[in-house]
């Protein structure tokens, strides 16, 4: 090949590429428009904080902002602790031999597995296994054999426990072994290295990977679907505790969520055209959510990276 | 800080100072012990060799401990090389010593040949040049080696003369030859403990110029 | 100069020099650091002991858990799905006789689980999956290949800075969203531009599934060429090569494998989203070879389903089947691209 | 292997190796290698890469046993205890013996917390004390005067000499007896390498020192003894210059004239 | 710079640096270099950390452009002909200017494949002359005889030594006239390293080479000539011997006599 | 492949070897010159001096580069700084060589004292001595170097016995006192020369064994 056409070549692919990635990046821009132009319109005070109306084709959405902050709360509640422990006892406790080969194998994989599955798995087990069964030996008919925020969220929790056990472990992984050793060679006990050492270097990334979990979670619809989505609820899945007046949220209730409620909008609503707005609204709220959680796991990424240079 | 590597160097540099004087009092005294025909003193010096000799491998040793731990370059190098030869001069010049001191136990047993007046001259001059040469590489002083390897051809010159004087007191009378052969020797030996001395200063200016002004005459100007 | 001739006092010793620990030096305040290390240490090392050991099993418990549920998953799962082996006829997961319109008795492959005799192939909801996750695949190997390429090689440091996060940005969409524009506007232009019957259809979900899968081609297919170390460009260049060539013929090699896998990963991805494919694909289970007509995929076949299915039914049982055989693919998918990726490193001695 | 002393007995053992062997799985890393520390004496061993070097000065604190799967056979006596034994307490032991790795790491915290931190290990949290053992650590590490006026800012910022030396410093501050370095200077530029030799080279007043180094010039000198260690095995151990200058086995003649392989 | 030779006007000169400064951005890195790099000699470059010893032999083969925001004053000449000039062809210039980095970097690809790259650019892809260049490279790099057995092995499968070389004969296959080494053993162990300089010895019959090191025994073992540079200016250049056992400058005399800093 | 390293250290002790067999001729020269009493031989001999200083500064800078470059340890470090200190002997009889020839140009001028038989029978040890040494150096035979420091005292005791019978040859007769002068002198060159055959004798035990037999008196046995 002559050195001409070997700088043609050169100039040519490096140009594809770059269009390439400004054509995604085109595309995202479109989506975000498309959603902002088409869904600024509704947003008002009483669309945030009202609930819908007129078999949902008039008034707000506040149950599914609600039920979407409420069900994210309790799968992290759910999900981190467990999540972040089993990745500290994975790396550093546990030794490295097949089994625990085999465990990260497992888990590892099973952050790649659908979330249709999760749901299929949160309807057969906490559902009907797990709630009939409690209902079953409680005596008491359909209390916790039904959908039910708690069985939502269990399963979103567990959505996204592999997710947080990888970036976890990956960040503890991170920490290079030479810094264990020194403080080993101080004379730390393992617990004093992984909280004095091992921990204070890999928060960052521990955060950065809830954070990117949580907004996972928080998006995702399939594994809601069955498990304790409402169609339509008008009330808050809120409960009273009796005497002292004080609303608590009521795991055991159905609730309202955003992207159950854009895909119903979407697809089973009466009125599927006349509904659009609201429709759009909703999605912007939805990815307004989504993205500032995104968002400040990215900033928090390039402030640790940066702090750690 | 002083740093370890120095504080080698500064050890082995007192350990060659020492021999030095060591030598330089060994030469002092024979040739004292040859003027005031002092035996006891000759004696003193021929004892003495051991510890110069025993002084010398020792420094050899530093030397060659340094060179093996230390891999010193450049200046550092220089003196380490140079050490090794200049105690090789020095400890020749201490077995001159001892040879001087050797002859005049002999010597001064019998009557005084004659009036020794140029001997001590020469004498004198051979030391000044040992003293010259060994404060020319502690304080590196090109310029008194300079002068040292200059004074060299003074304390050859004198030496023929006292050899020629000298065969003429043996031709005089056959009863002065052996003691005059001594002096003949012993002044030898004094003419090449200068050149002895020569080779340090020569040293001395390879140490801190990094010149080799051996074998070349010594008509070389500052640069 | 006056030297002494007997002052020779030169060590001829060979040994190095000893001397005991300075020790003096050693005391601190009013005693030696070490013994108040120890004084200090002895005043709580039981309690740390015991701090120690329950730490220890809290961890433990935490690390239990997780295990527990993610191997009563594969249990579960497994288990009502091979219950529908005793329910349906092994076969009838690949096709049914049926009387076609003349009457003959004909082996159709459906998906008909409502009814009387509920028809249980499983190979339309493959067929539909794969036709949404193969183009899928495709089109976002393709872009995010080169996304990959120029965020990893070709974007100046500062651009990187905001395309990157822009990409990962896309990758944070929820999907339900995606599916929702691409069922009330990409569905309409894929019609007018290609006028198909369907206005829903596979190729209308293959375009949602892949703005979800570029993002993860993209970002793996960057960190695989950033893992790379520099030196091999550098080597390239020094031989005269030109940035494309280094890219392509030194860098695209070296993280080859990492691009593969991302691309696998990819693939797993497309074959298990759900939203998209509900909202996109038109949701019939025909079984065709064209990518312009609707399709049924598995996930959307469990999404739309299991909501009205009675427990321990045939039909319930067949969609956990379904699920479980999704789980299998995808799962045999994430464990070729992780080995991919691990003999990467290997390769590369990361 | 005993090392003959010009002046017998002269130094005190602090450290023995009595036959010891470690074994990787089924790999054996050390072969009964058998040898003595001297109390504050440097101690190189030297040898090609692989030879076990780092394994076998990593017995000394158990360090070694961080990874799983090792197993050892013979005694390591630390003023005549055996470190193996059931009652030895690993805290105390790693305290007593402090170590100095490859690469400078220092904790990314501040110079400050990087010292104080073996001592908070311990216990000691009184803020007047931690500054005096601080202090006391840094001078001894020869780095008190660069950092004194920046003790809180991050270790991070040190140039790489100065890093090792706040390793060093690290190490001092739970007051060892015996400090273990791994190749300390080898990810160092040639001026901080030298600085840290110096330093070793006055460390040794106070402190017991083996160091591994594959580089046999600084073997040759800082140490003052030298131990060569070939495929597990220690083939050689001697006085540092008898050592270099004159070696008794052929092969280590071979290796460290760089004839060998 | 100009050196005296032993033998004046017996070396050719290969590349000239005239008045060379270069700037990252508006840090000077190279500050106004003169020099000379003699035909079929060994040039090492020595200078602490830093000082700027990769960039300046890395503007020779203008590798160091690959960095943006760069900048180049004055000249260098290769063959009496200004690399910096417009019309030089990069590409050219890379293939006449072969390079060799700190660590072995091999493409992980085979063995074969290595030193084939090279070549392949350029469009050699005819598999017996290919055979051929491959032999030549890997034994004038002393490889051939470990490798000839494996060449369809990957490379990463040898050992650092061993693809230090195999680089050395990737950068030969290309048929270079100059060979820039930026410390090519400070990754490698005392017995790998020594082949190397056994190599570069053997090199330099047909190749002019420079080379940056940071160890200033090697640059005295194996180089003709030495530069000694500090803070981006050159101090110091002469006949190898004539630096190590008599410098010039007082701040040579320093650094090489570990005196410095 | 032979590394450079050992090329290096191939040539120094080429350069060595040559200086030394340069060495030997002259004194061979030197000797045959008195012997027969050849004027122009012992003028070739003088002349002859310039190269081997030549040789001997090369020499030394092949030392010094040579430390300074490749750092040698254990034996070859005991080899350059034994290298150095035989080129320094080396010239020294080089040097003496050259003072025989000189005393030999005079002597061949006038009458021959008395029938030469004691003188060529020491000339004759102390060549030997001169080769066997070099021989041993060449070698590494540290059993042939022995018995090179065990000869010298034979030299020792036959330079005292010429010196003594000398010494009644001058006492017989005036005339022949400047004659047996030289020949006294020609005497202790030949014994500095045997010395310096023997302190190289002694270089090589050093650089085979590392054992120091200097000043150790020449008893040493194998150990
Ligand atoms: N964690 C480990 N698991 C298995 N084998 C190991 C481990 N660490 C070291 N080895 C093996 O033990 C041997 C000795 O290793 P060690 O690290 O002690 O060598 P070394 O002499 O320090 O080498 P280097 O100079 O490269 O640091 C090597 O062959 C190495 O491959
Ligand atoms: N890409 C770059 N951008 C900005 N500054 C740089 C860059 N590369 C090097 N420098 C700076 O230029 C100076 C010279 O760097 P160079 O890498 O040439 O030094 P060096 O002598 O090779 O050092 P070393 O021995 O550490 O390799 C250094 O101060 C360095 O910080
Ligand atoms: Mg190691
Ligand atoms: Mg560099
Ligand atoms: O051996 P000399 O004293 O004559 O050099």
């Amino acid at each position: 090949m002559t050195v001409g056409k070997r700088k043609i070549f050169n100039t040519f692919f490096q140009g594809l590429c770059r269009s390439m990635a400004f054509l995604v990046i085109a595309i995202l821009i479109a989506i975000l428009v498309k959603v902002v132009t088409n869904g600024v319109g509704v947003i008002n005070l009483s669309f945030l904080f009202k609930a819908p109306t007129e078999g949902m084709t008039e008034g707000g959405i506040f149950p599914a902002i609600f039920g979407t902050i409420c069900i994210t709360l309790l799968m992290i509640i759910l999900a981190i602790p467990v999540g972040v422990s089993a990745a500290i006892y994975l790396t550093e406790y546990a030794g490295k031999n097949f089994l625990g080969k085999i465990i990260r194998a497992s888990i590892n994989n099973l952050a790649g597995v659908p979330s249709i599955v999760f749901g299929l798995f949160g309807v057969g087990f906490f559902v009907l296994f797990l709630g009939r069964g409690m209902d079953k030996i409680l005596g008491i008919p359909l209390l916790f054999g039904q959908p039910a925020m708690l069985w939502a969220a269990s399963t979103l929790a567990l959505l996204v426990l592999p997710v947080i056990i990888v970036s976890t472990e990956e960040a503890l992984n991170s920490v290079p072994v030479s810094l264990r050793e020194s403080a080993f060679a101080l004379g730390a006990t393992k617990w004093q290295v992984v909280r004095n050492v091992v921990l204070p270097q890999a928060r960052s990334g521990i955060l950065t990977g809830a954070i990117l979990s949580i907004s996972r979670g928080a998006g995702e619809t399939a594994p809601i679907l069955f498990t304790g989505c409402a169609y339509f609820l008008p009330r808050l899945p809120v409960f009273t505790i009796p005497y002292v007046h004080i609303p608590v949220i009521n795991p055991l209730d159905q609730f309202m969520e955003l992207s159950y409620h854009i895909f119903i909008m979407a697809t089973q609503s009466t009125n599927v055209a006349a509904t659009r707005p609201i429709q759009y609204g909703t999605t912007l709220v939805l990815i307004a959510l989504t993205f500032l959680l995104n968002l400040s796991a990215i900033i928090f990424r390039i402030y640790f990276r940066k702090r750690s240079r | 800080m002083e740093r370890h590597f120095d504080q080698q160097l500064g050890t082995l540099r007192k350990n060659l100072i020492q021999m030095a004087s060591m030598i330089e009092t060994a030469i002092a005294n024979a040739v004292k012990s040859l003027i005031e025909r002092d035996s006891d003193l000759a004696r003193l010096v021929v004892q003495s060799d051991e510890q110069v000799d025993a002084l010398e491998l020792e420094i050899d040793k530093q030397c060659v401990d340094f060179l093996a731990l230390r891999q010193p370059l450049a200046i550092d190098l220089r003196f380490i090389t140079s050490s090794i030869k200049i105690t090789n001069n020095l400890e020749r010049m201490g077995d001159l010593a001892v040879n001087i001191a050797e002859r005049v136990i002999p010597l001064s047993q019998e009557p005084q040949l004659k009036p020794l007046i140029d001997i001590p001259r020469m004498a004198t001059i051979t030391q000044t040049m040992v003293k010259d040469s060994i404060d020319a590489f502690v304080n590196r002083d090109t310029e008194l080696a300079r002068s040292v390897y200059q004074r060299d051809s003074t304390v050859d010159a004198m030496n023929d003369q006292i050899f020629r004087e000298l065969l003429t007191y043996m031709m005089q009378d056959p009863a002065n030859i052996t003691r005059a052969v001594h002096l003949i020797l012993i002044t030898r030996h004094l003419e090449r403990i200068a050149d002895h001395s020569t080779n340090i200063a020569e040293e001395v200016v390879y140490i801190v110029k990094a010149k080799v002004v051996k074998h070349r005459g010594y008509n070389l100007e500052e640069p | 100069m006056n030297y002494d001739l007997q002052s020779s006092n030169f060590r001829a010793s060979n040994v190095p020099n000893s001397t005991s620990p300075e020790s003096g030096l050693k005391r601190f305040g009013d005693k030696r650091i070490s013994d108040l290390l120890v004084e200090s240490r002895q005043a709580n090392v039981n309690r740390q002991r015991i701090q120690e050991f329950i730490i220890e099993k809290l961890l433990f418990a935490g690390g239990m858990a997780a295990i527990l549920f993610i191997a009563l998953i594969f249990i579960f799962l497994f288990k009502e799905g091979v219950k529908a082996f005793f329910l349906i006829k092994p076969i009838e997961f690949i096709g049914t006789h049926i009387l076609d319109f003349d009457d003959n008795r004909v082996f159709a492959c459906m998906w008909q689980p409502v009814g009387e005799s509920g028809k249980y192939s499983i190979v339309p909801l493959l067929i539909g999956s794969f036709l949404v996750a193969l183009p899928a695949t495709v089109i976002s190997t393709i872009l995010g290949v080169g996304c990959g390429i120029y965020l990893a090689e070709i974007a100046s440091a500062k651009v990187r800075e905001i395309v990157k996060p822009a990409i990962e940005l896309l990758a944070g969409i929820p999907t339900v969203v995606i599916g929702f524009l691409c069922l009330t506007l990409l569905a309409t232009y894929v019609q007018n531009a290609f006028h198909t019957t369907f206005r829903l259809n596979a190729f209308v979900g293959a375009l949602g599934v892949s703005l979800v899968i570029i993002p993860v081609i993209a970002s793996i297919t960057d960190d695989a060429l950033r893992a790379v170390p520099n030196e091999l460009r550098e080597a390239s260049y020094g031989l005269g090569a030109t940035k494309w060539e280094t890219i392509w013929k030194v860098v695209v090699p070296a993280g080859i494998s990492g691009v593969t896998a991302s691309i696998i990963l990819g693939m797993g991805r497309a074959l298990g989203e759900t939203m998209i494919v509900v909202m996109a694909t038109g949701n019939a289970a025909l079984v065709t070879g064209n990518v312009f007509s609707s399709v049924r995929t598995m996930t959307a076949t469990i999404a739309a389903e299991l909501g009205a299915v009675p427990q321990g039914g045939p039909q319930y049982c067949a969609l956990f089947l379904v699920g479980s055989l999704l789980f299998f693919i995808t799962f045999v998918l994430n464990l070729v691209a992780e080995l991919i990726i691990s003999r990467m490193r290997k390769k590369l001695r990361l | 292997m005993k090392v003959e002393h010009g002046i017998k007995g002269q130094q005190k053992t602090k450290i023995t190796l009595d036959g010891l062997s470690f074994y990787y799985g089924k790999y054996k890393a050390i072969d009964n290698v058998s040898m003595e520390f001297f109390e504050c004496m440097v101690t190189a061993i030297i040898g090609p890469s692989g030879c076990g070097k780092s394994t076998l000065i990593k017995s000394i604190n158990r360090i070694s046993e961080i990874t799983n799967d090792v197993q050892v056979e013979g005694k390591v006596l630390l003023d005549n205890k055996n470190v193996y034994d059931r009652d030895v307490d690993l805290v105390d032991l790693r305290r007593r013996v402090g170590m100095v790795f490859q690469r400078p790491n220092p904790f990314p915290k501040s110079i400050y917390d990087n010292v104080a931190f073996g001592p908070r290990l311990y216990g000691v949290n009184n803020k007047k004390r931690l500054d005096e053992i601080v202090e006391y650590s840094l001078v001894k590490s020869a780095l008190w005067n660069e950092v004194k006026d920046r003790l809180n800012q991050s270790a991070i910022g040190l140039s790489g000499g100065q890093q090792q030396r706040l390793c060093i410093a690290r190490a001092l501050a739970v007051d060892p007896e015996v400090l273990l370095m791994d190749e300390p200077c080898s990810a160092l530029d040639p001026t901080a390498t030298a600085r840290i030799e110096e330093l070793i080279e006055d460390l040794k007043k106070y402190y017991t020192i083996a160091i591994v180094t594959h580089n046999m010039q600084q073997a040759a000198r800082i140490s003052d003894y030298t131990g060569f260690l070939l495929n597990g095995q220690l083939i050689e151990y001697n006085i540092t210059t008898a050592i270099f200058t004159n070696p008794d086995k052929k092969v280590t003649e071979d290796y460290i004239t760089g004839r060998f392989g």
